[in-house]
């Protein structure tokens, strides 16, 4: 049962482009079978199905196989460093709240070197989507565990088996205070595109995290068919204990939208202070009267 | 010479409170009263509790430094007397609190000496907390200050509640009433001059505070910040004013998502900026590469402290130049400016807004903690000498094809060249929400387009187109005039100096010009692109340079030698105190003396 | 009902000192009244009980007021930078796993620039102890809003009122797989001393949040005093849906341990690793021989 | 002249797969047959596809450089074909996919030309991923190579699982075969001369590897680090041997935990390091400040790449120089090692550990992608040559009172001094356990205790002594013999240079000098402090000296000029590719000339 998800003011006027339409002249640089490809098919389905004009859109990403996302797409793009991407879209949404901006990025990218951002974005419920394409791996650097690795994982840097609990992304989304937490596998494209325009389309800081095998690095395509399954059907997005329960569970990976609430967003907010500070006309001759003699 | 030219020196323990308000109080009275002034202080790093110190000179000249020696020592504790009354000048007084401290017998009667029973006057009014207010009011009445001023004064700094406003007055009153009554009828020493002090227009305010004036007029809209000592109130500033006038000023998990936030509130077209202090920078150093990589424009300030590390945050230092310039992995070429006083906080401020949306480029800013807090006297802002130059954007009209990529088509391919490699490096910029301009900012080597490219062509190319872009920021250094000179220009002794130590500098030179040893000093405030041609003409002929600098190695005297070949007297101090007037003129003396040798 | 914990081999031989034994020589710098001093009280209390050599103990923070602590003691200390120490902490523990390692710092230092290290240290579990003097405010930068601070907060860098909703450490160290989780009150010095020994005792992450008001910057004691109380005495600290359910609550402020778990710590895990990779002697000759042509 | 020297590049697409394999097993054949090698290669940042060379030169003496030009081109596709086929010398070889490319008809006699119908005989075996083992056959033919070697080869590189063996000793078979009965019987090149090439014992390594073992024999035993390219593999290999040895390997969240991990195990008393590349040493820069505050041993190896930002990852730079050395927060002074060669990384790593556990300092190590990834012949590495140097530890002792502070006593105040001033700098360190050892590392200015204190004398104080302290490295850099000079001494040119410049170098001034133009060539591998005397000694009768770097600005070069106020010929390269021995050679026939026109 999905409650009715508040939908965002558009700020712009839909516009009908085919998903082709927001594809860039960048070929990707994926290895062949990546499950970022069907991310970004995904995505660009999305977005064209919520008709938003590509010169509306950002999306800001780190550094990873999938931050290079924003190049293949022919909206406004920020490959910004790696770990990053919350604040740089942080900034992006609050100097231009009338853009939808996209931060997207890799495990990696999202909760090691980014981990500090996330709590962050999240409780002051900035107004972003942020998708997380999760393959419990470091694809770009060659195979290194990552923080959503499994224990006793052998990799690179782990001949002896990953003794680093792995992270609960979902989890961590709930505990600080994210307003839409959902999860997708991309081998389940329709799913995924309606996850991405949910995502979009929630006002408030969004959590998509989508489990995307690295083919050449750690192939889970056939593992996460296993243990994936869709939410149960009596789950209340509305209700956090459930989310919790749900996102805990260790066996099963249920794919959907765990957890939905409506709380002012941070550009909200902050307009609000700006109407409570506004007080007639404003001018640094009478800000420097307060420091004349 | 000034008729009147007075330091004075306020120390006591910080758990008693109020010793930096006691100075900030009494030169606002000076202020008030028609005098320039000139205040330094230092803090310990401790919240509460630790020795403190704040010294104000005041002249109906303009002031260039904090002095170094005192004429009147308002010492709270017997720390303070035994640390400072050594400074005293020959016919300075010492005023005191006699319930707690006692001269040493050896002042004798070089000085004179007013002992003020604080705490007991304190306890008269029940009011224990009053001992400064009690000593300004005692202060105001020996210096014949109008007391109609102190009053005012008093008011507006600490009039927040009725009831303690009261309180004050009348503990104002009663040290007032003390000294007439117990020391003299007469005011012993008359402050105002009997020309009644400066008539023009003065704002009184600190460095940090014109900082942000600054800011607002070179039209920063999008500040992102991380509280840090000595930079905090440049952020407190603006979370009050920036929301009235459709600003955001976010306060960041830290220094890292500060500069990114403020990269992508740039990125989506506002003026961006951040401020912090050596600690903060140095979390910043990665963003910043990344800055010039993808040339977005944003102001860094960087209010030095003393280091390395967390050194003493409270102290001043100048010791970022290098980090500021060169803290980059690789070649990130940035352009770096340094004010060089209050008043010019706030026009270099403007300066540095300009240059960096013009260039679209990270800018560092670097002032530093003693300009930072330190309060002045200034005149008025001249908001005619404020002109906004914007960022160069994109003019899709002029695009050959300007629906490409654009909503309602989206086929083809991109035309529009985000980083178009241009005569002069800077390649029109387009914002979100312009249809047909959509790029990706990226920190990868890339083509024109902004699409990756690793070759050895376009990474030479676009080292180039990078550095050339910053080298136009020299034609504005000169038509801003983003320098000082003066003293005599045919001297054969030169001073090369930047930032705040130009005060001391300044005193150091008239004192020495007096004695007929001429210098020429040269203060550029653009350090990088450093202004080779106009330094390199101005130490041509020099026999002497002397660089001052508050740092160990001589930061800036050795970017001078390694760019001029040329030797370098490094005047270096770094103790974490402001520069004193009478160690340029020891220098200036020095040059002359072996000047006098060679000949 | 508090399950037995699990006690710290002890590395060392118990000594026979007075909490006082533990002072440094160091005069604590912090404002009369500060929370802190409580606090440092109950640790000198603790690891005397404990009877920790204080040559065996070491204490590591960060910058802040609370930041200060391990100079007024009279163990080993370090002082790191701001925000970072989680992985000082963790490296001299993993280095000298017979030590007793503590972390100490505030609430900004903790959540705010340290906010990266804290899910790490705690999914890793590493054997040490991390207290947070929480007062919901920057004390040293003198008073800024604190990642703590409640929304509405009107503070220097918060004119008109703070508008990022508060993170709440518990849950997040819920989240992340922290094994030891609880909180105490500065003005509640036996139930604190109870707190820090058992911390210290368990073996694994600890966190432990104690509400230490800054009487300077923002007075928090009445509040304290009216909305803490114990933890009910049905609460099982085994129970991570219980510990959730009392951390989210908003209205009361529970103190006591609110959950326990026995899971490998890092340093044992990694010997682990060091027994699996040990085949027999070790020598560069047989290191570079497999690069002999 | 050396009988054999070929430069053998191979080229093709990633995607296709192997192309670093191929070059790197016809690299070991060659060593394994006798000759010394020297490798060097691009990688796309892509991750599969893209274009890929490796170049291999191959002699019976030690190889220096690359080599400019190609003698054989490996072709796998017609990119590679038109990319490269001009480089190829006269009389050169062109060996090529038929299947999958045609060369330019206007190659013509210049070349020999052999086209391996690659894709049929892959076919043919039913392994079409072993195209390149087939070429590897087909070569080893061509060359005449002992076939027993390049199966040994084949077996050691590829052996890991059975199945996959044998097919590709099949393919190894089939290329050889092909070449036997399509080309010729007998092999067009003999490549091993009849000496039988090198009969020392020889390794082949990267620099990475190099530096891995140096570490250990260094006495390392605690590592965290984050993965980066091209640094990432350090880690990996000390992931598989430190649990052997009773280290500690941590994978850290990010940079900044990795090097505060460091700081932690090496106070607790571990040799400790992390390595990265410059966006990671960027985000240390905070750290590094700390390190020298608290005065705790640590080394940092910083495998450069093309910058700034995230720039080129795998392409080499020198441009983290001027931030190894400068990138801090005020000043803040540390010791900069460069390492010349693979073989020298080793024996590098031992001194950097030394320096840095003897001055209780972070120490960087400045690696770059080529060097790291180079595979090269060496001589084994002389573990007689590595000597620990331990680090300055407390003696309870020799304390005036031993039990202060310690367990079971607890009363009285610390006598343990951490931070005495002494006169060379270096105050003896405690470890947690020592009884009565007890201090805090501190960042805060401090007194010698480690309390913290802020006044100006402390803090000038110990300015000196942390710089002090650093310059007893100068004494080791003579004793160590930390630089590599050779050329003639007496030469009007000296080349001054650091890192792994200095194989084109070599090769250039051996071409220089036989043509009758001297050349003194200088490298320190001891960067900061500067050997001032020893580089300064080197110059000063030199005429020109020249200074290559691959970085844009000339960074060495600056701080040369610094320091000697000395005009400067800054050979720069920028392009992400090593140095070229040519572009050294002209510019050293540059500077005769210039010498002459003066003369
Ligand atoms: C500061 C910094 N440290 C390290 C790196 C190297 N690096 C690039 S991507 C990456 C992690 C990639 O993993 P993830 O974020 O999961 O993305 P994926 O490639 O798996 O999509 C790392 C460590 C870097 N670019 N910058
Ligand atoms: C990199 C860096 N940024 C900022 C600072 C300034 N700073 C010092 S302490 C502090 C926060 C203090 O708050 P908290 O951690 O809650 O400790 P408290 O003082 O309240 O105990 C800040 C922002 C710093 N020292 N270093
Ligand atoms: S390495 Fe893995 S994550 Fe990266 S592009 Fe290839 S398959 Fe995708
Ligand atoms: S400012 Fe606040 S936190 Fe800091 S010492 Fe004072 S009371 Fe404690
Ligand atoms: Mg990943
Ligand atoms: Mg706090």
């Amino acid at each position: 049962m999905l409650s009715e998800p508040q939908t965002i003011p558009l700020h712009f006027d839909k516009v009908n482009l085919k998903p082709n339409d927001y594809k860039s002249d960048v070929k990707p640089i994926w290895c062949p079978g990546c499950g970022d490809f069907g991310v970004l098919s995904s995505f660009y389905k999305a977005v064209s199905e919520l008709g938003i004009p590509p010169e509306q859109l950002v999306i800001a990403s780190g550094i990873g196989c999938s931050g290079r996302f924003p190049a293949f797409c022919k909206s406004y793009g920020f490959h910004g460093v790696h770990g990053r991407v919350l604040p740089l879209a942080t900034g992006i949404k609050m100097a231009r709240p009338e853009l939808v901006v996209c931060a997207v990025g890799g495990d990696g990218d999202a909760f090691s070197i980014g981990m500090g951002h996330f709590p962050h974005a999240a409780r002051r419920n900035v107004d972003i989507t942020y998708i997380v394409m999760d393959n419990e791996i470091y694809g770009l650097t060659k195979g290194q565990a990552s923080p959503t690795s499994p224990l006793g994982l052998e990799k690179k840097s782990t001949p002896y088996g990953n003794v680093d609990k792995p992270l609960n992304p979902l989890m961590l989304a709930l505990a600080s205070g994210a307003t839409w937490v959902g999860r997708g596998f991309s081998s389940k494209p329709k799913e995924m595109t309606e996850l991405v325009k949910q995502a979009i389309t929630h006002k408030g800081f969004s959590f998509l995290q989508i489990y995307s095998p690295c083919v050449t690095f750690y192939d889970t395509y056939d593992h996460f068919k296993q243990v994936t399954k869709p939410l149960p059907a009596d789950h209340n997005p509305s209700d956090k204990g459930s989310a919790m329960k749900y996102a805990m569970d260790d066996e099963n990976l249920f794919l959907g939208i765990y957890y939905q609430e409506d709380r002012p967003t941070y550009d909200d907010a902050y307009s609000g202070i700006r109407q409570k500070a506004t007080k007639g006309a404003y001018s640094l001759e009478q800000v420097m009267g307060k420091y004349r003699r | 010479m000034p008729q009147v030219d007075l330091t004075v020196r306020v120390g006591g323990d910080s758990a008693a409170g109020g010793i930096v308000t006691t100075g900030e109080i009494v030169a606002r009275i000076a202020a008030f009263s028609g005098l320039e002034i000139y205040t330094t202080r230092t803090i310990p790093a401790e919240i509460k509790g630790g020795h403190v110190m704040f010294q104000l000179r005041a002249s109906e000249e303009p002031v260039y430094s904090q002095g170094d020696d005192v004429d009147v020592l308002i010492a709270f504790d017997q720390e303070s007397i035994d640390n400072y009354h050594s400074l005293i000048k020959p016919n300075g007084f010492l005023i005191y609190n006699a319930n707690d401290g006692k001269p040493p017998a050896e002042i004798g009667e070089r000085i004179k000496q007013y002992g003020l029973p604080l705490n007991d006057l304190a306890k008269q009014i029940n009011f224990t907390r009053g001992r400064n207010i009690i000593t300004i009011g005692a202060m105001v009445k020996l210096f014949d200050l109008p007391y109609d001023k102190a009053v005012e004064v008093v008011k507006r700094q600490l009039g927040r509640k009725k009831e303690l406003l009261d309180q004050n007055l009348l503990a104002l009153k009663t040290g007032y009433d003390y000294v007439e009554q117990n020391i003299s009828q007469e005011s012993p020493y008359h402050l105002i001059p009997p020309s009644g002090g400066v008539q023009e227009e003065r704002l009184v305010m600190s460095g940090n505070q014109a900082l942000a004036i600054g800011a607002i007029a070179g039209g920063c809209r999008f500040y992102a910040g991380y509280p840090i000592t000595p930079a905090s109130d440049i952020m407190e500033f603006l979370a009050a004013e920036f929301p009235q006038i459709n600003g955001t000023m976010i306060q960041a998990e830290d220094e890292i998502a500060a500069i990114n936030m403020c990269l992508g509130g740039s990125f989506a077209g506002a003026r961006s900026m951040t401020a912090t202090s050596g600690p903060g920078v140095a979390l910043m150093v990665e963003a910043l590469g990344h800055a010039t990589m993808t040339e977005i424009p944003v102001v860094i300030v960087d209010v030095q402290r003393a280091g390395p590390s967390t050194g003493m945050p409270t102290k001043v230092s100048q010791g970022d130049l290098r980090l500021a310039i060169f803290g980059a992995a690789d070649d990130a070429p940035r352009i770096v400016v340094a004010p060089v006083s209050v008043e010019d906080c706030f026009y270099q401020m403007v300066n540095a807004f300009n240059l960096a949306e013009k260039y679209q480029t990270p800018l560092i800013f670097l002032s530093d903690q003693d300009m930072s807090v330190r309060v002045v006297t200034l005149p008025p802002f001249d908001m005619e000498r404020v002109k906004l130059e914007p960022r160069l954007l994109w003019d899709p009209k002029t695009s050959s094809t300007n629906n490409n990529g654009a909503s309602g088509n989206g086929s083809g391919t991109r035309e529009y060249l985000r980083y178009k490699v241009t005569e002069d490096g800077i390649s029109p910029m387009s914002l979100p929400g312009m249809p047909g301009g959509q790029y990706t900012a990226e920190g990868l080597e890339k083509a024109e387009s902004g699409a990756p490219i690793y070759t050895p062509e376009a990474h030479t190319r676009n080292f180039h187109k990078r550095a050339r872009k910053l080298a136009n920021a020299l034609k504005d250094y000169e038509a801003w005039k983003m320098y000082e000179t003066f003293g005599d220009m045919d001297a054969p002794v030169a001073i090369v100096g930047w930032g705040s130590t130009i005060g001391p500098v300044k005193e150091a030179v008239l004192r020495a010009q007096s004695e007929g040893m001429n210098v020429a000093v040269l203060y550029p405030k653009l350090l990088y692109p450093l202004p080779v041609e106009h330094i390199g003409s101005f130490i041509q002929h020099r026999e002497k340079i002397i660089v001052p600098e508050l740092n160990f190695t001589g930061q800036f005297g050795r970017m001078l030698q390694a760019q001029f070949e040329r030797d370098i007297v490094h005047l270096t101090r770094f103790g974490g105190t402001p520069l004193a007037a009478r160690d340029v003129y020891d220098t200036i003396k020095q040059a002359y003396q072996e000047l006098k040798v060679k000949a």
